[in-house]
């Protein structure tokens, strides 16, 4: 993955994060506090308005630097949780100028294992965790079309889950019948990401 | 929406202005952190009191700030924590010798917030430390979950340490009171509506006419399960049959007994409750020492109440009974 | 009906109980005239200051009765003036040789009750004065009607009368500061949603999802036009203009500026109102001397909101200023 | 009209009131308050609970009773209005033992001219003196049948009136088209006393 490519992936992430605000949200609402999708949207507007000048020196460097913003700017747990996706991805690429698929899926790895840090959460907490894992191990065994599959069964399958992290574990069992905002939102991402990705291949 | 509202994007930041426009000289606002401030603080011989927390719990807390209370706070937006750099960077402005303490309300976004942001803060030499409060009994504190909500209660929480504090105790001696409080400070909550948070436009859930939710927390999502309606002495028999039995509070005991509006109740009803309350403590031999009935943190718009208990000592007592001031104006 | 509610006929009594056994020693009950009176009234060397009106206004009036506010509150049911016999037996408890004022919001019922309650106590020996609260810009007064309402801004004529009563003033001396700041108060008000008397159980009208009331009084009904809904900078606009260009109110103009919540509305939103007034306010050239955002005069659960402006002088803001308590809690 | 059937009529009165509360106190929902319904229901409540003990020594007396009562205990403007019109109307009636019909008719005008004073409102303000008027018309020409059917008629014309009385004034022109609540009540009262009236005249 080349630095464009980074930037590319992280721009789609944005847009889409920007134009799900409703969707998102919606999702945070049956059994959340509806929040997740304006956090997300407003967080991805401050990452969009200081694009120009973020630190394009290596694609690790300019996913470190979008997770400071995405930390220290969005509100919510999605802020300390996908920042600190963004910071630890961009510390496993190191100052590579461009990254193997290999590199890639290590870099998700290490922003899981951040995640779950931060989080102190894992798979089976109904959290986005359960759609970034299937998704980063399809990824790696199948590469991107497989990961987007995987990803769309794994967020649906959060519905039968019930929630031990975030808010709605609030709700003990009644958490159960709805799939979580987060992994659905990962999911809703990488497909994106995967239908846009051969028109970005081509153009690179 | 029946709301009060413009863009709700400046929901909070237009709100905040209010907030300051309405304390001239008492109130700083600045604005790049969603920050009120008392425009004395900081004060280099007292511990600098800070909370966080979404908006839309007002008066909880920017309306909490001034002397006895708060020193400052930095709402998130409408239900979300404070992005980390709000705490960092309030943290730094209100740092004093003293120390500065940082309260938390229990939930998983706040907590990490404030845990990154101290952290930070303290790189820059600021003397921190983060009390967090937990005194929801809808929520069972286990291992799956990351423990009890911070609701209503923490207005003695902010009382208390406001008040040592500006009796000029060290920042140990301050969260000392503060946990001693929170440890006999109990509350359950029940809404009988959803609430309608701006951005979203609609209620955040459905309820049937002879529904309402019980155990709600303070972010309008639904509690821990959903019930009939009954009459109003009959909910509270419930909240404090659950609040009670959770410390427990026992005959004998002096409380203080608060009755919170969680923002689309009128007060007369919160009285009614408020009267049930008294009643059913003093069959149990508990005796009501301060009385609370008002709005201290809402949910927005959401119809509903919350009960809370505090186990008083001549100590709590003492500091609940100091003399305060706080943002949100009566006279 | 989304309310805490027992048997509705006993509202008022029990939210009145309620409020008694929130102010044990500060407060006196007296059931059989929905009596709230502070316990150290009547006291001789001082105007007793008395207000009835309906209920469902809370915290007018009864929440309102305390040091240097009222001494008592003799409210009938929701929305319903009390009767006679409220207003006579209360005049002779709170007989004081300096006299009682009786403050009256202006109101066919509430006139009748007072003016009738008042004889009666008079021809028992109290000696009693009425002083009538008519603030509400959007009825006009006019030979048609009984004139102008009294709406939010009673509170700040019992907020003066209760300071000047409280500092010794003679009972004439009291209606001149009363009828002064009656007069340069001025209010308009706005309903969202229609409220729901508990006798009644539903709303008291239909409000479409895009339309509000405009120029409501605080008895739920509907106002002088239903006008579309606009967003919250626009209502004020609104709001404003018919206040500011109805007394006048001028540039160079010190005023207060009160935003009333109906019930229904939450603090966050109060406060976004309060920013609009407080700048278009600046732009016209009148300077907010005391801002007020909170809930003083409500209709049950009603969402919306009344803007009050008062015409600031120094003996006006010294007796908006001076020391009074309320027996609604807030620390 | 007999001690007894003024006592029968107070009665119907009483007991229509309170069974209609809910129906009074909708029509005082449309341009009012909702509350009329309520402060009736409850005062009347309050006169049967001392119904026992009302001094019954002739009409006008016992009529003064029943007003002392409603004036002191029922509030908004109903207590003092129908208060009025008790006192003013057992005033009239003196110290006979039993009334003409030209007798009821002069103690209902003196109701109406308390109400008048009381209220400082006249027929055409829209509220119940637009039913009771033309009904004790209707009693003076035509006796009671007479009297129900004005005062249907005329309570159902209120409609028409723009309110200058009482809370539906605060509506201006938003009061048209709907009818007065005190008016209606009032034609809901006298029709049942004129329905239950025969029994009456034929038990006594
Ligand atoms: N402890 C956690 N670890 C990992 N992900 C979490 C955790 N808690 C919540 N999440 C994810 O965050 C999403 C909610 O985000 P957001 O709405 O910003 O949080 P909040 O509950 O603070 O309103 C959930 O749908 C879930 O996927
Ligand atoms: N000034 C008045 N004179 C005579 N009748 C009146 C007057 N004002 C109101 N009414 C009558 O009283 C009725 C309303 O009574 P009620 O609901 O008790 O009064 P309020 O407006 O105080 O709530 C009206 O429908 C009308 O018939
Ligand atoms: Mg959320
Ligand atoms: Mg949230
Ligand atoms: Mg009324
Ligand atoms: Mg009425």
């Amino acid at each position: 993955m080349t630095m464009r490519q980074t930037e590319f992936v992280v721009r789609v992430i944005a847009e889409t994060a920007i134009e799900n605000e409703k969707y998102f949200g919606d999702l945070d609402s049956v059994v959340g506090d509806g929040d997740f999708g304006y956090s997300l949207a407003r967080g991805f507007e401050k990452l969009l308005e200081g694009w120009d000048g973020l630190d394009r020196t290596d694609p690790g460097t300019f996913l470190k630097k979008c997770g400071i913003v995405i930390t220290s700017r969005i509100g919510g747990t999605s802020g300390p949780i996908w920042g600190t996706g963004f910071l630890r991805a961009g510390a496993a690429a190191g100052d590579a100028a461009e990254l193997t698929a290999v590199q890639v899926v290590a870099m998700l790895r290490a922003a899981i294992e951040g995640i779950k840090a931060r989080g102190q959460s894992d798979v089976g907490d109904k959290t986005l965790l359960d759609a970034l894992v299937p998704m980063t191990d399809a990824l790696a065994s199948g590469g991107l079309p497989a990961a987007a599959v995987a990803v769309r069964e794994a967020a649906d399958a959060t519905a039968e889950m019930v929630a031990k992290r975030g808010r709605a574990a609030y709700t003990g069992e009644r958490s159960r019948g709805s799939v979580d905002a987060g992994a659905m939102a990962v999911a809703v991402l990488v497909e994106r990401i995967s239908e846009t990705w051969p028109k970005q291949g081509d153009a690179s | 929406m029946k709301k009060f509202v413009n863009d709700p994007k400046n929901y909070v930041a237009e709100m905040l202005e209010g907030v300051a426009l309405a304390n001239p000289g008492a109130l700083r606002y600045v604005p790049a952190y969603n920050l009120i401030m008392r425009s004395d603080a900081p004060n280099d011989n007292k511990v600098s009191i800070v909370q966080g927390s979404g908006s839309g719990h007002e008066p909880a807390h920017v309306m909490e700030v001034g002397k006895g209370m708060l020193d400052a706070a930095c709402p998130g937006d409408v239900f979300a924590a404070p992005p980390m750099d709000y705490v960092y960077e309030t943290a730094k402005l209100l740092s004093s010798p003293k120390g500065v303490l940082l309260l938390v309300n229990n939930y998983t976004g706040d907590r990490m917030a404030f845990d990154m942001g101290k952290e930070m803060a303290e790189a820059d030499g600021v003397r921190a430390e983060i009390l967090t409060v937990n005194d929801d009994v809808a929520v069972q504190d286990s291992t799956y979950t990351v423990g009890r909500r911070g609701v209503a209660g923490n207005f003695f929480v902010i009382k208390a340490v406001g008040a040592a504090a500006e009796q000029g105790a060290e920042l140990d001696e301050v969260i000392r009171v503060g946990k001693k409080v929170n440890d006999v400070t109990r509350t359950m909550g029940v809404a009988l509506t959803a609430c309608t948070p701006p951005a979203k436009g609609s209620p955040l859930f459905e309820l049937g006419a002879d529904e309402m939710e019980f155990g709600v927390g303070i972010h309008g999502e639904p509690g821990r399960e959903r019930r009939k309606l009954k009459d109003a002495d009959a909910i509270v028999d419930d909240l404090l049959e659950a609040v009670v039995t959770d410390l427990p509070y026992d005959r004998g005991d002096r409380v203080a007994l608060m009755i919170n509006g969680l923002g689309g109740t009128p007060l007369s009803e919160l009285y009614i409750l408020f009267r049930r309350a008294h009643q059913r403590l003093a069959d149990r031999g508990i005796t009501v020492g301060r009385s609370y009935v008002n709005e201290y943190c809402t949910s927005l718009d959401m119809a509903g109440a919350s009960l809370t208990l505090v186990r008083l000592d001549d100590e709590i007592e003492g500091l609940l009974a100091a003399p305060a001031e706080a943002a949100v104006r009566v006279f």
